[in-house]
C-alpha cells in the first residue's frame, strides 16, 4: 500500500457508494471537502496550523495529539504547527462526543477562526463511536460543526493522525475508500 | 479478594461502641456499618478521630436515599462502609468534620436534591448551568439551583481576574480557570469542568458489567486499567467471584505499566511548561518507546479492554515485556536524570506549589501528590489486593511537598514498577475469566491508578444489571488540592508547572 | 545545555519515515476488523451486532453494516465470534466523507431463511 | 507696548476681575465678566512675558516707598518672562474653565476673587525688582494659595492638605528671608539689578550659604524631595483649577527662585554647588515618577508627576551651572534655556492634564483610577484632549515634553566637556537617571491613560458618565499649546536664547539655529533635529498607512467576530488591568523603596470556604512622612511644651522679654 497512489485516490469515488448510517450526507459534503482541501493546499502550501477542541474526550486522543509533535513523528517537519490561538489556527482537530454544555465553546471556537478553515473530527466518540446521543452529549461532533476530515480510531495512534492531516491537506490520497474490510476479498486480491 | 474478618479492626470495634443503633455487614470485601442518620455525626467525630480518611461519599437509591461513606483505614488494611438512610432533604453536615468531603456534598446536592443541615451555599460541580428538571439525574433535582463559583469581589483593584479556558493551550483538556492575580502573586483560583460532563455513572444504569466495563475505561483514557481494574474488582467482590491468579498478575502488570507511561507523560509535561524543550523532546521518546511497549505487550498504546469484570481479555506477551521494558524505563531514567542536573529545570520546580502534609490530609489527596507531601498513602500497600499481597511495593514518599518532589516521587514509583514487572512476570501473568452469575450484591473495588487510589462502588440487582455505579477515579480527590498548591506564594507563570506536577485528567473528574 | 547537546547526539534520529515510507510500528496498532463474509450469516451477523459496545455494527436484511468510524477496535466481536472478523491491519483510515467509512457486506443467505 | 505695560494691564484686568466676583457675590453673569476679565488679564500676561523674552530687562520702576519698609520697585525682566507668559497662559485657559467649573455662588465669588490676586500675586513675584517686594508677594501667594485649597473647608482631609502646603511654604519663607538678608548685607543693596552686578564683593562662603538657603527654600514650593510632602496632600483636596494653578505655576515659581539665584543674582559659583543641586534634581525625578507609578489617586498621581518634572527641570539648572563653573559658557546658557523651555511645557501640560483630572472627577464622582475604566467612549472630547497631554508628558514626539527633554539630554550628554573626568561621569550619571525615569514616566503615563481612559467601565458611574457641558475650551487650549510648543520649537528655542543671552550675556543663537527650523544644540558638530518635520513625518507615518489600507482594500473580504475569549466566559470588569496590579512589577522590583505590605484573609480555608470572599490589600509606605516628617512634627511639638513656661501672660514679664531683647540688640550694635 503506497502512500499518495493516484490509483488508490482514484478509487475513493467508486460506484456504489452506500448511503450513510449518520445524518451526514456524502455528495455534497464531500465535494466541498474536496475544494476546501484544494484550496488549503494551494493557500497555505507546507505551513498549516493547528488548533485542537476537547469536547468531553478521555484524555487518551489529547495524549496522543501531543505526541505528533514528539521526536517520534515530528508533524513540523511536514509543515504543521499547534497553534493556541484560534485566530491563526487553519484547522480545527475536535476531540470527544461533543458535549451539549460546550456547544458555546465549540461554535465561538470555530467562528474565531479565519476561512478557509477545516474541520477534523478526531476519534472514535468525535465520529459517533462511544457514546448514543442524548441529553449529556451530541454524540457526534458533526451535529454541531460542519466535519471535513474524519479520524477513526480510539484513540486514533499518532500515525492515523498524521494520515489524517495529509487527506485533510490533500497531500495524501484518501485510501480508506477502497477498502471493503471483508477479509476474503482481499485475500483473492493477494492470489 | 478476601473478605475482612470485621472483629479484626479495632477502629471498628471502637465505632460500634461509640455510637448506637449500628447493624454489622459485610459489603463483599469490605465492612458496612449501617446507621440511623442521626448517629452519622457522631460516628465521623469517631472515625476521623481515630485517624480514617474519608475516602468518598455518595448517596444511592430515592426516598430515602442512602448514604454511603466510605472510609479508608490505612492502618488496619480495610475499607469501611457506613450507610445511613436519609428522610427528608437534610443530613447532618459532615464536611464540618471532614473538610474533603465538601465536593461531595455538592454532588449529592446536585444529582439528589439533598443537602447537609449546614447552611453553606453548595458549588455547581457537575451538571451544566443549563440542567433543568427534565435533565437526567441520579435523584431529584435540588429545589435551589447550585451556586456559581466566581471570583471574589473584595479585592477591588488590588487584584484582577485573569479568566482561563476552558479552550486553552493546543493539546490538553477543556478546563476553566478564574486565576485571581496581584499582577504578580496568584491571590486565588478556582475552576469549573461540568463542561465535560458525560453523565458515565448515569449512563452504567441497567447494563451488565461486561457491557460497562467499555464505558468505565473511557472514563479517564489515561488510567483505563486502574479505573477498570477498580470496577472490576466492585463487580466481582458484589458477586463473590474471584479472577484467576495469573489474570490478576496480568492486570498488575499493565498496571504498571499503565503507572510508566504516565509518568513519563507527566516528565513530558512538566518540561514543557518550564519551557524546556530539549527535555521534553528526551521524555517524550521515552513516552513513545513505552506506549509501543503497550501495544507490542497488550495490543493497545493505552491498554484499553485489558481487565473485564472476571478476569482480563489478553495475556501479556512476556517476551515483548522482557525486550523492551528496560530499555524504555532506561530511556525514562536517563532523561529523569539529565533532568535532575539541569539547574535551569530544577529553580522552576523546587518550592513550587507546595502541598502541605496538613493540607493534603485535609483535603484528602491521595497518589503521588499526597506521597510528595509526607501523607504514606497507597492502595496497593495499605489495602492489598491480590497479587499485590504476595508482590509489596515499596512506596516512594517525600516531605516537602512541592513540583520537586512530586518529580522524585514519580519516578522512584516508576523504577518500582519495573521491579513489580519483572516479578509478577516471573510468577507468571496470564488471561482467564470466570463467568459472572446474574445476581444481586454490591461491592466495592479499588486500585492505585497513576494519579492515586481509584476507587469504584457497584450495586447489582437480581439478574445482575447496575443499579448504582459510583467512580472515584483519583483525579476527583486532587484536583481540589490544586487551587491551594497555586496559591502557596507562586506567581502565575508556575501554575502550568503545577497542573503539570499534578498530572490530572479533566475527564476524571467530570465523567 | 551541552549535557543536553551531547545526549541528543548520542541518542540520533527516531522520527518516522512515514509518510515517505511505511512505519513498522504501525503493525502493532488495534486496527478494525476484516469480516470474512464466508461465515457471517444472520444469526452470527446479530450476535456480532449484540456484542458490539459501541455502536459500528447495524445489520440491515442480509447486509452487515459496519462502521469503520465508530468502530473502537475493541476486538470484542473478534472475541465473541472466532473465525468471523480479524484484524484489518489498516491504520490509514482517515477520509474526507462519513459515507467512505461506512462499509456494507454482503451476509450468507441459507442460515437466515 | 513696552513688557511692564502689558504688566500693568494684566494687574489692573486681574483685580477688576476680582472686584467683579466679589460685587455680584456670585451671581452668574458677574462671575463670568471676572472669569473674561481674567482671561483679558491672562492675554496681556502672555503678550507682556513674550516681549520680556525678546526685548529683555525693562527699567526699573519705583513707586512710594519708605526707609523702613524699602520701596515697591518692578521690572520685566527676561528671566521672569518666560514664567511671565506661562502665567498668562495658565490663568487664560484656567478662565476659561473656571466658570463652567464652578457653581455659581458666594464662595465661588471669593474663591475667584483670591484665586485673581493670587495670579496678581505670581506676577508681582516675577516683576519684583527688590528684595521686599518680591519677599511680600511671595508671602501673599502663599496665604492666598492656601486659601485656594481651602475652596471646601468642610470635606475631610482638606485642612490637613491645606496645612501641609501652609507649613512647608513658611518654612521655606524663612530660609528664603535669611538668603536675600545676606545677599543684601554683603551688596548693600535690595535692590536685585545692584545685588546681582555686586554679586562678586560677596565673600564665598556667604554666597555659598546665600544660594544653598535659597535653594532649600524655593525647594519647598518647587517640591525637591525630601522637601515635596505638601504636593501629594494638598492637590487633591483642592478644586481642579486650583490645583492646576498649583503645579501649573506656583510649583514653577520655585523653579524661577532658583534659576534667579544661580544664573541672575549669583551667576558663576562653585562647581559643587551645581552637581548638588544636579543630584537633587535627578534624586527628585526619579523618586517622584516612582511614587506616582503607585499612587491610584488621579491627582495625587499627577502631584507626584509634578514633583518628577521639577525634578527634570533642576537638574538641568544644576548641570547648566556645573558647566559655568567649568568655563563651558555656551552649555551654562543652553541647558539652562532647556530648562526654562520644560518649565513653559511642564507648566502646559500639568495644568491642561489636572483640569481633565477635574472633568472626569466632576462627572464620575471618584478620582479613584480603579473606580473608572472605558471614559473613552464617554468622554471622547476629555480623551482627546487629555492624550495629547498623557503623549506630551511622557516625553513621547512629536509633543512637546520630547523637545526639552531631548535638549536637556543633549546637554548633558556633553558632561564630558568640564575638565574633570569625575564630574563628567556625575553628569552622565544623572543623565542615566533622567533616562531612568523617563521610561518610568511613560509607563506611570500608560497606566494613568489607559486605566479610566481604556478597558470597560468599572463602576456605574463611570458607564454613565456623560459629556453634558464639561468645559473643553481651557484644556483645549491648553492641547493647542503643547502641540505649538511643540511644531514651534524654532521659534520657540529663538526666543528663549534671546531671554538666556540677556541673563547670561552668552549669545547662541547663530549657533542654535542655523537653519531655519533645525535645532542643533549645545555643540554644532553633536546633534540636531527638528521638531517641526518631525512632526510632519511622524503624522505622514501614521496616516499614510491608514488611507493606503482605506484606499486599496475592499471591504467586503473581512468579517467581524467577537473578540475570542476562551470559549466561554463573558469578560466582566473585574477580568481587566487594574491601576494597581498594573505597577505590581515595580513594587516587585523596587521593594527597598517601597517597602510594600499585603494583608490577605481568606473566609476560611475549608474546601466549602473556596468560593468564598478573600479579602486582599497592597499598600506602599509612605516613607518620607513616617520616617522624616513623623520625627520633626514631633520635635517641634516637644519643643513648643519646653517653651511653654515662657508664656505667662503677665504683661510686667513680657515687658522684661522685651526689655532683655532691646539691650541684646543694643550690645551687638555696639560691638
Amino acid at each position: 500500500m503506497t502512500d499518495g497512489d493516484p490509483a488508490l485516490s482514484s478509487q475513493q469515488d467508486q460506484p456504489g457508494v452506500p448511503p450513510p448510517a449518520s445524518g451526514s450526507e456524502p455528495g455534497p459534503e464531500l465535494a466541498a471537502g474536496r475544494q476546501l482541501s484544494e484550496r488549503i493546499a494551494r493557500q497555505f502550501g507546507r505551513s498549516l496550523h493547528i488548533r485542537t477542541l476537547d469536547t468531553g474526550s478521555c484524555a487518551a486522543c489529547e495524549q496522543e495529539i501531543r505526541l505528533l509533535a514528539a521526536p517520534h513523528y515530528d508533524l513540523n517537519r511536514l509543515g504543521f504547527f499547534f497553534t493556541p490561538a484560534p485566530r491563526h489556527a487553519d484547522l480545527l482537530m475536535v476531540t470527544g462526543p461533543m458535549v451539549r454544555a460546550f456547544d458555546v465553546a465549540a461554535r465561538k471556537t470555530y467562528e474565531a477562526m479565519p476561512g478557509p478553515k477545516i474541520v477534523v473530527a478526531t476519534g472514535a466518540c468525535a465520529l459517533g463511536g462511544v457514546y448514543q446521543p442524548d441529553a449529556f452529549v451530541h454524540g457526534s461532533v458533526a451535529e454541531i460543526l460542519s466535519v471535513d476530515v474524519w479520524i477513526p480510531g480510539c484513540p486514533p495512534s499518532p500515525l492515523t493522525l498524521l494520515q489524517g492531516l495529509l487527506v485533510a491537506v490533500d497531500r495524501l490520497a484518501e485510501k480508506v475508500g477502497g477498502l471493503s474490510f471483508a477479509a476474503d476479498e482481499t485475500q483473492e486480491a493477494a492470489q | 479478594m478476601t473478605a475482612v474478618r470485621p472483629g479484626a479492626s479495632g477502629t471498628l470495634a471502637g465505632l460500634l461502641g461509640a455510637v448506637s443503633g449500628a447493624s454489622l455487614s459485610g459489603i463483599g470485601n469490605a465492612v458496612a456499618v449501617r446507621l440511623p442518620a442521626a448517629e452519622l455525626e457522631r460516628a465521623a467525630h469517631h472515625l476521623t478521630g481515630a485517624g480514617a480518611r474519608l475516602a468518598d461519599l455518595f448517596a444511592a437509591g430515592q426516598d430515602p436515599v442512602d448514604l454511603h461513606l466510605i472510609w479508608a483505614l490505612d492502618g488496619e488494611d480495610h475499607y469501611l462502609i457506613t450507610q445511613a438512610e436519609v428522610t427528608g432533604d437534610q443530613y447532618p453536615p459532615l464536611s464540618d468534620i471532614a473538610p474533603a468531603a465538601f465536593a461531595e456534598e455538592c454532588e449529592i446536592y446536585e444529582q439528589f436534591g439533598i443537602r447537609p443541615a449546614s447552611g453553606k451555599p453548595l458549588n455547581r460541580v457537575m451538571l451544566p448551568p443549563h440542567a433543568g428538571p427534565d435533565f437526567p439525574r441520579l435523584g431529584r433535582q435540588p429545589p435551589v439551583p447550585p451556586a456559581d463559583l466566581h471570583a471574589p469581589h473584595t479585592v477591588g483593584g488590588h487584584a484582577f481576574e485573569f479568566p482561563f479556558g476552558p479552550v486553552r493551550q493546543v493539546g490538553v483538556e477543556s478546563l476553566y480557570y478564574g486565576l485571581v492575580t496581584s499582577g504578580e502573586e496568584i491571590v486565588d483560583l478556582y475552576m469549573f469542568t461540568w463542561h465535560k460532563h458525560r453523565g458515565l455513572e448515569w449512563r452504567l444504569r441497567g447494563r451488565t458489567p461486561r457491557e460497562a466495563s467499555f464505558h468505565v475505561e473511557r472514563t479517564e483514557g489515561l488510567s483505563a486499567v486502574g479505573v477498570g481494574w477498580a470496577f472490576a474488582a466492585a463487580v466481582e467482590a458484589a458477586l463473590d467471584v474471584t479472577a484467576p491468579a495469573q489474570a490478576q498478575r496480568t492486570r498488575a502488570v499493565a498496571l504498571e505499566l499503565e503507572r510508566l507511561y504516565n509518568h513519563a507523560a507527566a516528565t513530558a509535561a512538566l518540561c514543557q511548561a518550564t519551557g524546556l524543550s530539549i527535555g521534553q523532546a528526551a521524555a517524550e521518546i521515552a513516552l513513545e518507546r513505552l506506549l509501543r511497549l503497550n501495544a507490542a505487550v497488550f495490543g493497545h498504546r493505552y491498554l484499553f479492554g485489558v481487565v473485564q469484570p472476571g478476569g482480563v481479555r489478553r495475556a501479556p506477551d512476556a517476551d515483548a515485556v522482557r525486550g523492551g521494558l528496560h530499555g524504555a524505563h532506561g530511556e525514562l531514567r536517563r532523561a529523569a536524570d539529565a533532568l535532575a542536573s539541569t539547574n535551569s529545570f530544577l529553580d522552576r520546580l523546587e518550592a513550587a506549589g507546595i502541598v502541605t502534609g496538613e493540607q493534603a490530609r485535609r483535603l484528602g489527596l491521595v497518589g503521588p501528590v499526597a506521597r510528595a507531601s509526607g501523607q504514606r498513602i497507597d492502595s496497593r500497600a495499605d489495602h492489598p489486593a491480590p497479587p499485590y499481597v504476595e508482590h509489596r511495593p515499596a512506596v516512594a514518599t517525600r516531605d516537602r511537598g512541592d513540583v520537586l518532589a512530586r518529580f522524585q516521587v514519580m519516578h522512584e514509583e516508576a523504577a518500582e514498577s519495573v521491579r513489580l514487572i519483572d516479578d509478577l512476570l516471573e510468577a507468571g501473568a496470564g488471561d482467564g475469566t470466570q463467568e459472572l452469575p446474574a445476581a444481586a450484591g454490591s461491592g466495592l473495588g479499588w486500585a492505585e491508578t497513576p494519579r492515586g487510589e481509584a476507587l469504584v462502588f457497584v450495586g447489582l440487582d437480581q439478574d445482575g444489571r447496575i443499579t448504582r455505579a459510583r467512580l472515584r477515579p483519583a483525579s476527583v480527590r486532587n484536583w481540589r488540592g490544586f487551587d491551594d498548591a497555586c496559591r502557596s506564594q507562586n506567581v502565575f507563570t508556575d501554575v502550568p508547572i503545577i497542573e503539570a506536577s499534578f498530572w490530572l485528567t479533566v475527564a476524571g473528574t467530570a465523567r | 545545555m551541552a549535557l543536553w547537546f551531547l545526549r541528543g547526539l548520542r541518542r540520533g534520529v527516531v522520527t518516522t519515515g512515514y509518510p515517505a515510507r511505511s512505519d513498522d510500528s504501525a503493525a502493532r496498532l488495534p486496527t478494525p476488523p476484516a469480516f470474512r463474509p464466508a461465515a457471517l450469516d444472520r444469526s452470527t451477523a446479530d450476535r456480532l451486532v449484540a456484542v458490539c459496545p459501541s455502536l459500528a455494527l447495524r445489520r440491515e436484511a442480509d447486509v452487515l453494516v459496519f462502521d469503520v468510524g465508530a468502530c473502537t477496535a475493541c476486538g470484542r466481536c473478534q472475541d465473541a465470534v472466532p473465525g468471523a472478523a480479524a484484524p484489518s491491519g489498516e491504520f490509514e483510515l482517515a477520509a474526507t466523507s462519513r459515507a467512505h467509512l461506512v462499509k456494507r457486506i454482503p451476509l450468507l443467505r441459507e442460515a437466515g431463511t | 507696548m513696552s513688557a511692564l505695560t502689558w504688566f500693568y494691564l494684566a494687574a489692573g484686568g486681574w483685580v477688576l476681575a476680582a472686584a467683579a466676583a466679589l460685587a455680584g457675590r456670585g451671581a452668574p453673569r458677574l462671575i463670568h465678566t471676572a472669569c473674561v476679565l481674567s482671561g483679558l488679564a491672562g492675554a496681556a500676561g502672555i503678550a507682556g512675558g513674550a516681549s520680556a523674552l525678546w526685548w529683555g530687562n525693562s527699567r526699573v520702576v519705583s513707586a512710594g516707598g519708605s526707609v523702613i519698609v524699602g520701596t515697591l520697585q518692578l521690572q520685566a525682566s527676561s528671566l521672569a518672562g518666560a514664567f511671565a507668559a506661562l502665567l498668562g497662559l495658565v490663568a487664560l485657559a484656567i478662565a476659561a474653565y473656571a466658570f463652567r467649573y464652578h457653581e455659581a455662588g458666594p464662595h465661588t465669588a471669593i474663591y475667584l476673587a483670591v484665586f485673581n490676586l493670587a495670579c496678581l500675586g505670581c506676577l508681582a513675584v516675577l516683576a519684583a525688582a527688590n528684595v521686599v517686594t518680591f519677599l511680600v508677594a511671595w508671602e501673599s501667594v502663599a496665604l492666598l494659595c492656601y486659601l485656594l485649597i481651602l475652596r471646601h473647608p468642610g470635606r475631610t482631609d482638606v485642612a490637613g492638605g491645606a496645612f501641609w502646603f501652609l507649613a512647608l511654604s513658611e518654612t521655606g519663607f524663612v530660609l528664603l528671608v535669611a538668603a536675600f538678608v545676606i545677599l543684601a548685607a554683603k551688596t548693600h543693596s535690595m535692590q536685585l539689578d545692584l545685588i546681582a552686578t555686586r554679586a562678586h564683593l560677596v565673600p564665598a562662603g556667604w554666597r555659598d550659604a546665600a544660594y544653598l538657603l535659597a535653594l532649600t527654600g524655593f525647594g519647598f514650593k518647587a517640591g525637591l524631595v525630601p522637601l515635596h510632602v505638601w504636593l501629594p496632600e494638598a492637590h487633591p483636596v483642592a478644586p481642579a483649577d486650583g490645583s492646576a494653578f498649583l503645579s501649573g505655576l506656583v510649583v514653577n515659581l520655585g523653579a524661577y527662585g532658583i534659576a534667579l539665584f544661580a544664573f541672575r543674582l549669583l551667576p558663576v559659583g562653585p562647581a559643587w554647588l551645581g552637581l548638588l543641586t544636579m543630584g537633587a534634581g535627578a534624586i527628585t525625578a526619579a523618586i517622584g515618577i516612582l511614587y506616582a507609578l503607585n499612587e491610584r489617586d488621579l491627582k495625587r498621581f499627577l502631584a507626584f508627576s509634578t514633583i518628577e518634572n521639577t525634578g527634570i527641570i533642576v537638574t538641568a539648572f544644576g548641570a547648566a551651572m556645573t558647566f559655568g563653573a567649568y568655563g563651558q559658557r555656551a552649555l551654562w546658557a543652553f541647558l539652562l534655556l532647556a530648562g526654562l523651555y520644560h518649565v513653559a511645557n511642564h507648566g502646559t501640560y500639568k495644568t491642561l492634564l489636572f483640569l481633565e483630572a477635574g472633568v472626569i472627577e466632576h462627572t464620575t464622582g471618584t478620582r479613584d483610577m480603579d473606580r473608572l475604566g472605558g471614559l473613552i467612549h464617554r468622554l471622547p472630547r476629555s480623551a482627546v484632549i487629555t492624550l495629547i497631554g498623557t503623549l506630551g508628558i511622557a516625553a513621547l514626539p512629536p509633543l512637546n515634553g520630547f523637545v526639552s527633554e531631548w535638549l536637556i539630554f543633549q546637554g548633558l550628554f556633553q558632561g564630558f566637556r568640564t575638565g574633570s573626568h569625575l564630574v563628567g561621569i556625575l553628569i552622565v550619571v544623572a543623565a542615566a537617571t533622567l533616562g531612568l525615569t523617563g521610561g518610568l514616566a511613560i509607563y506611570a503615563f500608560v497606566r494613568g491613560y489607559g486605566i479610566p481612559f481604556l478597558g470597560m467601565a468599572r463602576t456605574r458611574q463611570s458607564a454613565e458618565a456623560a459629556e453634558t457641558g464639561q468645559p473643553v475650551a481651557g484644556p483645549g487650549l491648553l492641547a493647542v499649546a503643547c502641540v505649538a510648543l511643540a511644531v514651534g520649537a524654532p521659534l520657540v528655542v529663538l526666543a528663549l536664547s534671546r531671554a538666556v543671552g540677556t541673563v547670561t550675556g552668552v549669545t547662541l543663537r547663530p549657533d542654535l539655529l542655523p537653519g531655519n527650523l533645525t535645532i542643533i544644540p549645545a555643540h554644532t558638530d553633536f546633534s540636531a533635529f527638528s521638531p517641526t518635520y518631525l512632526t510632519v513625518f511622524l503624522v505622514a507615518v501614521t496616516v499614510v498607512p491608514v488611507l493606503i489600507y482605506l484606499s486599496g482594500r475592499p471591504g467586503a473580504d473581512s468579517v467581524t467576530v467577537p473578540v475570542w475569549d476562551g470559549g466561554m466566559v463573558t469578560f466582566r470588569p473585574r477580568m481587566q488591568y487594574s491601576a494597581m496590579t498594573f505597577s505590581a512589577p515595580t513594587r516587585v522590583t523596587f521593594d527597598a523603596l517601597y517597602r510594600p505590605s499585603v494583608s490577605m484573609h481568606r473566609a476560611s480555608d475549608d474546601p466549602a470556604g473556596r468560593s468564598g470572599p478573600v479579602h486582599y490589600e497592597t499598600e506602599v509606605t509612605p516613607v518620607f512622612q513616617r520616617y522624616l516628617y513623623t520625627p520633626v512634627v514631633r520635635a517641634v511639638e516637644w519643643l513648643a511644651d519646653v517653651i511653654r513656661p515662657m508664656q505667662s501672660g503677665d504683661v510686667n514679664v513680657y515687658l522684661l522679654y522685651l526689655f532683655l531683647v532691646i539691650l541684646a540688640a543694643y550690645l551687638i550694635g555696639a560691638l
